[in-house]
């Protein structure tokens, strides 16, 4: 944890979670959970009709790490396609389960504060909570799509 | 210098203590590599003595062979010392050898139980555990359940973060066939009445089996007095190597149980057509049990004889007594938990800030203390409480560092 | 000096390989304890060098702490060694980490699927297993054939102490649920034709369980290319601490197998009405693990790795070869087995001499063998020996002490 | 193992070992076994008019240690009454499990031979097969002897 910007890294986390600028209160979307701490978040996606995401929040409870990351996801999808966003999530998660390196989070404004947490295993699955969910919610909104394409 | 707790009434000046743990933290090479280190996890784990690593490393550089079988002087002295180690850990809790069986810990030790003994149990018979065990003490009679249709009833805890010991004497029935009771627990800090609750199991002939995880680093154990039909407690939590840990059963309750895992050392003879069982504790050994990990412990044990082991928990109870006098007028501070016989374990949370967040916190000021359900998830529900951070204090453990962690909290509480 | 062993062809001088070993005997600190020890009880349990004791030593005494909930620096250090041992591990087999899990040691494994894929099995399921099984994998499936009504087939064993793959084959049938059986005999020596025996079980689409504590420290395994659903090796066996093992299984069958032991880390959540359980491979390894000894073990796995394995195990045969001949004309002496294919390892018999008495005549000129049944009675009796005594050879044996072993059994004929 | 005697232990029980004086063929008694090392021995003892032990001998087979213990404990036995003989049995048993001191030994003849082995783990176990199957045997007379008096 020697890493020069530490410091700016745990100001990103704590702004985040501090002062978030896509928490709402959504309904009917499902939780992911950790259950080891109690820690849920759920993710709202709306694609708009150029096909890119036009708005994303997130709705739940947990410690920083957790709601922070959510924040920064919802930050980073809105403007990518489905698909795009689909790539970039499965990018993070990969990095947190160390298939990636931590490097290729600095691609991603934000996200690249979570490098420091990328070497710490409790944490790793607080900060991964919402980009689960988020996948699961791209999931759906690709079975949607496709069931529409065919009807 | 002195190196044995003393006996203080409580609410003395514990500075005399306090000086004794000193000189003890100096044998914890950890301290030496981490000084600063402030190391209030010591239910989840304690930190190991020089005489604890010492005494594993000369027997893989003076003995280490396997045991039971060797004919050769090295394979004599392994058997020897691994018996040695069996027979001086049967001393600690007033036990006789053959009772005395080598696991991994507190959770092997129940699930043997409850895979041996519990596979004697009928469908409709009842087993009572209480809503503060460690998943340790519930998961595995969970699973009897499922295997054997066996009916679980779950003593209740008060507010103060007791056992309702009323609602207990109505749980026992002419059904109930084992008790499973945790003797301190390990979130609350509970030290539960276990004469009582024996008492009343075996006046309705119901065998008890005592979680002793917590209890076994902070008090002394005599089966005997504790009138149990089995103790669990593991060598990592009693400033002993991991891997390694006690199950404590009566003889006439290990004789009667079936044997548990299959294959080397637990049986006396085999033929393709089935096997026959050894005689104890070895029926209950299969395969090469840890060895050195059982020397380590032996080490163990006897560190904590010479400190004086009673008066070390009271030593610890005080620290935690310490603590929750500084943290009580921390604004959204809340204890789980007031027993009024209470180990040297606090559990809290702080309103507005993630227990994880508080452990971090606390952590980047050097003091190490747990966050999350601890292993007990009924109990967390049962005080609405998804996530607590827990301190708990062990034989190196200073007033300054109760003082240190109280500190840092008050900040915690402002920052976050 | 070179510490890797070569790859030579067979009857090759081995004065180079011994100059390797002989080099590699100054990492095992009980060698300068006991200069003139010659250790061949390699198959009971080995030695461990220094990299190995100090692995568990720096562990406890620079980052020692409970794994996998922990939220401060140490328990995050914790967590991270013990999982790096686990991936460490894990590519030592070629498998994936999560497939990975660390039990006590062989033993526990095999009774681990025998009491989770065998609760699975039904009355008249068969399993095929071999009369050279060591106990480890022939009770735990006796135990699962008692509670289930399994049955048991046994592939014989010929005499030159190979299995009868044409009988086995006969036993194959649309009832067979799994093929159980060793890589290498502890006995004999045999290494069995493990490929022929998958690709049997295979094609008759049954699962295979590799009993692989002799083979892991003579050859490097591939989980991959063995082909099979489970493997099972002790770290004591393989330079690795006591209290340490291996279950490796495919992801698809730990997938679709109930949990074993019941406690923390296996469980994801727990209700007083029940627990769900966590993903693999946490759901096999209820309590706290063998941290110490995981990491300890990926030190021996990395030494193993690092001194060349497989030319390791021909060199282990090429003792083994030199010390038969070196035998082969002592009166009265019987080896059992005779494989075309051996490992290190040499059992046998003098006539009117028991072996108890054959083993302590040797210990008395310093040379420690085994005497005994071996953990493998009905072995044993399919060769008409009640005990014999067993020669095996470790990573530190030198050809003078084949030539000692066998001077001394010359001597022990005319003496006892 | 440094005892100034063990030379001299050894020697005794070599010769006990390969010139057993009381090794006779026995029809129909129990044998004592020691699974794991495959030792079985069995005893026969005859108790004379005067109501000492007038003769005892052995069959078996199995190592030096346990094939010699059951020729010593065969002279021992000899002379003495069933009850002394328990006794002395019985003390023999608690020195190997070590629960008397191995000084106990000295008293014994032969027996003092053994006291090498009490301290080897392994070896108790083959020292103590003979001494166990003469137990059994002692209780059979009683039982016998008692039936006898009750008849
Ligand atoms: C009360 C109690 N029981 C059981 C356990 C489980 O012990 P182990 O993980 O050593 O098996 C613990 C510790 O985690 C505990 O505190
Ligand atoms: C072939 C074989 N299987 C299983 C075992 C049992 O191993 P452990 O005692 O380490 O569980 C052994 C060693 O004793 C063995 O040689």
């Amino acid at each position: 944890m020697s890493d020069p910007y530490q410091a700016i890294y745990e100001e990103i986390i704590h702004e985040h979670y501090k002062k978030p600028k896509y928490r709402r209160i959504l309904e009917g979307l499902p939780y992911a959970e950790n259950p080891s701490c109690g820690d849920r978040v759920r993710i709202s996606i709306q694609v708009g009709d150029d096909g890119h995401i036009a708005s994303a929040a997130f709705d739940g409870s947990g410690c920083s790490i957790s709601m922070s990351s959510a924040d920064i996801l919802a930050e980073d999808l809105i403007g990518k396609t489905p698909e795009e966003a689909r790539a970039q999530v499965e990018r993070f998660l990969a990095v947190l389960r160390g298939e990636l390196d931590v490097d290729e989070l600095d691609a991603y404004g934000d996200a690249a504060a979570f490098k420091g947490i990328a070497r710490l295993p409790v944490r790793v699955k607080c900060a991964a909570l919402a980009w689960r969910a988020a996948l699961a919610q791209l999931d759906a909104i690709k079975s949607k799509g496709n069931k529409a394409a065919a009807s | 210098m002195k190196t044995t707790f003393s006996a203080l009434a409580e609410g003395a000046d514990i500075s005399i203590n306090a000086a004794v743990a000193r000189e003890l933290k100096k044998e914890y090479p950890i301290f030496r590599t981490l000084p600063n280190l402030v190391y209030l996890d010591n239910a989840a784990t304690t930190q190991k003595p020089l005489s604890v690593l010492d005494a594993e490393r000369d027997f893989y550089m003076q003995s280490c062979a396997n045991v039971h079988r060797a004919i050769h002087t090295i394979g004599e002295e392994a058997t020897a010392r691994y018996e040695k180690a069996r027979s001086s850990m049967a001393r600690f809790i007033g036990a006789a050898p053959k009772e005395l069986i080598f696991t991994r810990g507190t959770t092997e030790s129940i699930n043997l139980v409850a895979r041996t003994f519990g596979e004697t149990l009928r469908e409709g018979d009842e087993i009572i555990l209480s809503v503060m065990e460690h998943h340790a003490n519930m998961v595995p009679w969970q699973q009897l359940a499922e295997r054997r249709g066996v009916v679980l009833k779950f003593i209740p805890v008060t507010d103060l973060g007791e056992l309702d010991l009323a609602e207990y004497e109505k749980l026992v029935s002419p059904r109930t066939r084992l008790v499973a009771v945790t003797m301190v627990s390990n979130v609350l800090g509970t030290i539960n009445p276990i004469d009582r609750i024996v008492a009343t199991a075996r006046s309705a002939g119901v065998p008890v089996l005592l979680d002793a995880a917590q209890a076994a680093p902070s008090m002394p154990l005599d089966v005997k007095a504790l009138g149990a039909d089995f103790v669990a407690f593991s060598g990592h939590k009693m400033y002993g190597p991991f891997g390694i840990g006690i199950l404590w059963g009566s003889e006439t309750m290990l004789d009667r149980m079936p044997p548990f895992l299959g294959g080397g050392d637990m049986i006396s003879e085999v033929r393709l057509e089935g096997f026959s069982v050894n005689e104890l504790p070895y029926k209950f050994e299969a395969g090469t049990p840890p060895i050195a990990q059982a020397i380590g412990l032996e080490a163990a044990a006897e560190w904590l004889s010479s400190v004086g082991l009673e008066a070390l928990g009271e030593y610890e109870s005080a620290l935690a007594r310490r603590f929750l006098d500084a943290i009580k007028d921390i604004p959204g501070l809340r204890v789980m938990g007031s027993a009024r016989q209470r180990a040297g374990i606090v559990a809290f949370t702080l309103e507005n800030a993630h227990a994880h967040d508080v452990a971090a916190y606390l952590d980047r000021r050097g003091i190490a203390v747990r966050a999350g359900h601890h292993c007990a998830h009924p109990l967390a529900r049962r005080f609405g409480v998804v996530s607590s951070a827990r301190a708990s204090f062990g034989a190196y453990n200073l007033p300054e560092d109760a003082d240190a962690a109280a500190r840092a909290l008050a900040d915690a509480q402002e920052a976050l």
